[in-house]
């Protein structure tokens, strides 16, 4: 496979299109802004990524599932490389179901990954099709795209619990 | 005003450089020797900076080995021999764009070159100048015009000062096309205008603006005019006189010089009106403790140790440049223009910004491909050794107004072979497919 | 805090150069094997500007041979691989001087460096920040202080800010022999201090001065500390951190680097509350015809394209530095300081300015000779290839504390030799006779 | 001679330190500042070099002889280097006696001279003692030192012109 082709595999070309979550109006913000601690499992966060000016805006909503609590819903809005929108609506995919911690632990493999230059191995049971990213981090001016939508539901998610009560060490 | 049809100065018979010329140009190129995948570097990215031809290396290189020193202080030899070599780059700058030599100041970049001529009139504005200077000060009421196809160097800056001093940004808006609605700019100058300031050509679009008309405009309402001739001064032959603007700027990286240079030319009287903007050493008569007497212009506003071995370099880049003759160059990327405009524009769902085939442009041109975001497009292009630009170089509200977020760009440059030309629109061509995008926007 | 007693960090043991490692140090050198009239050049002038070693010119070739790009915007390999050089730059740089990457900001050169931060306070003074930067704002009645000692690069920028925010400057004064009065700092430092600047190690007297001491007032009184380290950078082992100030400055022609570059540090909660001082590309995040927002620091200060190739040879001056042991240098200047002053002393009608023999001092002596102008000791000087530099050094306030209007400087670095000292002592015990003075002041 | 000792010259030498005509004070300015037309044949300059920072403050006066106007005096107050204090000492030697034409013809062989980096000759008639500075020429950081007088002087005589109601023209 060229270095071209393993960037664009054509998993990520099809989610670059079809774009799983890419309509944030389906998941209201839990008020208008930030929600206040009790006020409910929804979080909000609006990232940008300076080098292209693209921006998304991503809601993740917590509900309790019979483990404990769990990412119920990923929804966002944004505009963006094929990168960008893949790893959107890749992450969108896979993150319900996820407990906050495993989310968190995915999101820190992601990021190390992503950073490691392609000197790091994807761990592709905690990846799923987010392995398929793997070749961006021989691109280094091309890993913000592939985080910003991680990173919003880094940040939506401690705004999630925030929003629950929940402090962040739990 | 038009660039293509401008004959050289004493020379009407100029033709423009031809393929086999360029070939031996590159040879003078030491980084367009290099292979990228595997594949020769097409490189087309002059617009943002341009590569350096061996004499300028050399010629920094040498000053480094045999004459490094600080300028205008020293008594002994290296000193005398920096000073000279500094203030003959100056004066051959200065020819080069038309100038007398103590109106050109060297500046880091044409960035602080614009925030200069800000600042300086901010200073003006707190009545930070002797004599006359309260021409530069602005004051609630006036007015500062710039054009929406503004790089951002020549928008935020007149953006802060206008806050600093409370005077009001307007702008010549664009046509759907592009191009300046002059009349616009018409209704828009007026005697609150004090501040005209335009890019001579947009680093987007690639056309050339009417500078003949602007001027015209802005000395009816006694507006200064500020010229961005960032785009212009590596590609056109140019002549800040003949063109009769008050103050131009330039940087030495997009003109065959080094990183860390650039200039301001502006008119003699007006520099040594204008109060400074850094100060430090070496732009001084006599300091106290309580006050400083400064010199006159260039010295009034070069602060501290200059960027002496940058501004020789950019010297010998002028020389390489007017020995291979402005004209020649600009005649040969308005040819490389028309084919990029043209190839490109035939290509389904690609969309050239600014001027058409068959209207004046510069050897640059952005584009949009439809479906495909243009940071994938120039990941595609690079992938064979393409270097062109992405995103929205600079210039948002240009962008904005065409209604995109971002654009690939290719910009040519004296070493650009045809033949580089073909091969990116080739590549282009193959981009939608690439991307699996067939019907503009659409999933095939 | 005193330099010759500084153990190096994690290495107890260190010993001044030694002048067979200097002999060595010296072919890395292309330019100092000049002759002047047939004689070896002495250059004694690295106070002024240093010379560079063929690492740091390589460096510099090499990156526009191979990589020469725009940084920070690009997708293609030749941007990628120069914002990488771009970027490691910085990093090995602020290293250098102990600090964080993104506390590093480019500047054009120290002066540069030290207006920025005016300009910004002064930015601030007008609401042109975010937040909480008011604590940057300066009004009547607060006071900015430096000494009397001070380079006009660390003087006028703050009388300019003064008289732009209404704010007064005071100034620690000198005693009879150039040392700060620390007495009086004491008593000038009060709550309307809001900043204190001053040099690390004067650019005429060849102190340092007692960073520790006057940080300590400053903190006392919630100051914000500004250091110069143009003098000490290249000189010493410096760690910002350490020395716990909140900003410094300093320049990379005077420690080995190209001219062209230098570098402001500042605690990152502070530059990331400053106003922007330069506005252009690069530095923003989102731009509208009627707004800019900016980026974090370094990005937020360093508007256009930035001093690429000079970033990277500048890092390779401070390896070529850090692999011969800063500490090591700083030992050995320390050495030819005493030789130049205990030399030059014993000459007849000759005052050597600043500290007096055995006393702590850099390797830099600037000089009086009695009955003769500065001006033609340089000249005897350099015919026999000896350069030194004369004049006030950009510190006039200081020559006139002291009585005079101009001094002679001659500076060493780490590849003087003590040789090249000797023959400067003894050629300096030469003027008065050759110019027909005898008893100090009269003619023979 | 050595390129040093052309430089200093024994006479430059001698008169950097009899510093002829440096006794402002015995020639009172005509007013203070700059005299009025009619008010009288003084013309006063000062001259800064931006180089060194040194100055010069040269008083000129004008009167009339036999075939019609001459520099009567020349007296000066400042401090430089030996090559301005020689140059200042030797200008104030001989312009008295010099009719304001010649006086300028002198100056401008003699700027032309400075300026020509060696190239030109010193025309040893028109410029007497003066033409011991002609070594000056190949240091070109010390010419504004020769010149510092010299265009006080021009100046100066300017200003004594303008004060008789003479034009400069004459
Ligand atoms: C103490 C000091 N401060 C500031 C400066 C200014 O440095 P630069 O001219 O490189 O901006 C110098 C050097 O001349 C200096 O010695
Ligand atoms: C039209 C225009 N103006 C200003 C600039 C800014 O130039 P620099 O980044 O060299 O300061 C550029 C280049 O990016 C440009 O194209
Ligand atoms: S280019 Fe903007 S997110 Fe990838
Ligand atoms: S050095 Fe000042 S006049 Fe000569």
């Amino acid at each position: 496979m060229s270095g071209l082709d393993s960037l664009y595999q054509q998993l990520i070309l099809e989610h670059s299109k079809t774009r799983s979550g890419g309509d944030l109006a389906k998941l209201p913000a839990a008020a208008t802004g930030t929600p206040g601690p009790g006020q409910g499992g929804t979080g909000q966060s609006h990232q940008l990524n300076p080098i292209c000016g693209d921006e998304i805006t991503l809601r993740l909503s917590l509900g309790t599932d019979g483990d404990g609590q769990a990412v119920t819903e990923i929804h966002w809005d944004g505009d963006g490389c094929a990168i960008s929108m893949a790893s959107a609506s890749i992450l969108s995919e896979m993150a319900p179901g996820m407990s906050p911690t495993s989310l968190r632990h995915t999101i820190d493999h992601f990021r190390e990954l992503m950073r490691s230059r392609g000197k790091l191995e994807a761990d592709e049971e905690l990846l799923q099709d987010a392995a398929a990213l793997a070749g961006v981090a021989k691109y280094p001016a091309r890993v913000k795209c592939a985080m910003l939508a991680w990173v919003a539901a880094e940040d939506a998610l401690r705004q999630a619990e925030a929003g629950q009560g929940v402090s962040q060490a739990l | 005003m038009t660039m293509v049809s401008t004959p050289a100065r004493g020379d009407a018979q100029v033709s423009a450089l031809d393929d086999d010329e360029v070939r031996r140009i590159r040879n003078d190129f030491p980084v367009l020797e290099q292979e990228i995948n595997g594949k020769p570097l097409v490189y087309l990215d002059s617009g943002a900076t341009s590569q350096n031809p061996r004499s300028v290396l050399e010629a920094e290189q040498e000053f480094y080995e045999q004459r490094n020193s600080a300028v205008h202080r020293g008594a002994h030899h290296l000193a005398v021999e920096a000073t000279d070599a500094f203030e003959e780059a100056r004066a051959t700058v200065a020819r080069f764009v038309g100038v007398q030599d103590d109106e050109l100041i060297w500046t880091a970049n044409a960035t602080a070159g614009l925030n200069l001529l800000a600042y300086s009139f901010s200073n003006a504005s707190v009545g930070r100048a002797a004599g006359d200077a309260g021409r530069f000060a602005l004051k609630p009421g006036d007015e500062v015009l710039v054009t929406e196809m503004e790089h951002h160097a020549n928008l935020i800056p007149w953006q802060e000062l206008c806050r600093r001093t409370g005077a009001s940004l307007k702008y010549i808006p664009l046509d759907d096309a592009g191009a300046l609605r002059l009349e616009e700019a018409a209704r828009l100058m007026t005697a609150r205008t004090r501040i005209l300031a335009f890019t001579h050509t947009s680093n987007v679009l690639g056309n050339i603006n009417p500078v003949d008309v602007l001027v015209r405009m802005a000395r009816e309402v006694g507006a200064l005019v500020v010229l961005d001739a960032c785009q212009s001064a590596p590609h056109l032959p140019l002549d800040f006189k003949a063109l009769d603007v008050d103050f131009a700027v330039f940087s030495g990286h997009k003109m065959l010089g080094p990183t860390g240079i650039g200039a301001v030319y502006g008119r003699s009287e007006l520099l040594n009106a204008m109060p400074p903007f850094l100060t430090g050493g070496s732009m001084i008569t006599t300091v106290t403790m309580e006050e400083a007497h400064y010199l006159p212009a260039p010295q009034r506003f070069e602060a501290g140790t200059q960027a002496i071995s940058q501004a020789v370099a950019l010297a010998a880049a002028a020389n390489y440049l007017s020995e291979t003759g402005m004209h020649r160059i600009a005649l040969r990327e308005a040819e490389l223009g028309q084919r990029l405009v043209t190839g490109l524009s035939a290509i389904d769902g690609v969309r050239v910004l600014g001027p058409g085939p068959g209207e004046e442009r510069t050897g640059l041109a952005a584009f949009d491909v439809a479906g495909v975001h243009a940071h994938d497009v120039g990941q595609y292009l690079d992938d064979l050794g393409i270097a062109v630009r992405v995103g929205h170089h600079c210039a948002q509200p240009l962008h904005r107004r065409l209604g995109l977020s971002a654009s690939t760009r290719a910009s040519t440059y004296l070493y650009t072979t045809s033949e580089e030309v073909d091969l990116l629109v080739e590549a282009v061509a193959q981009i939608r497919p690439y991307f699996g995008v067939t019907a503009a926007g659409a999933t095939s």
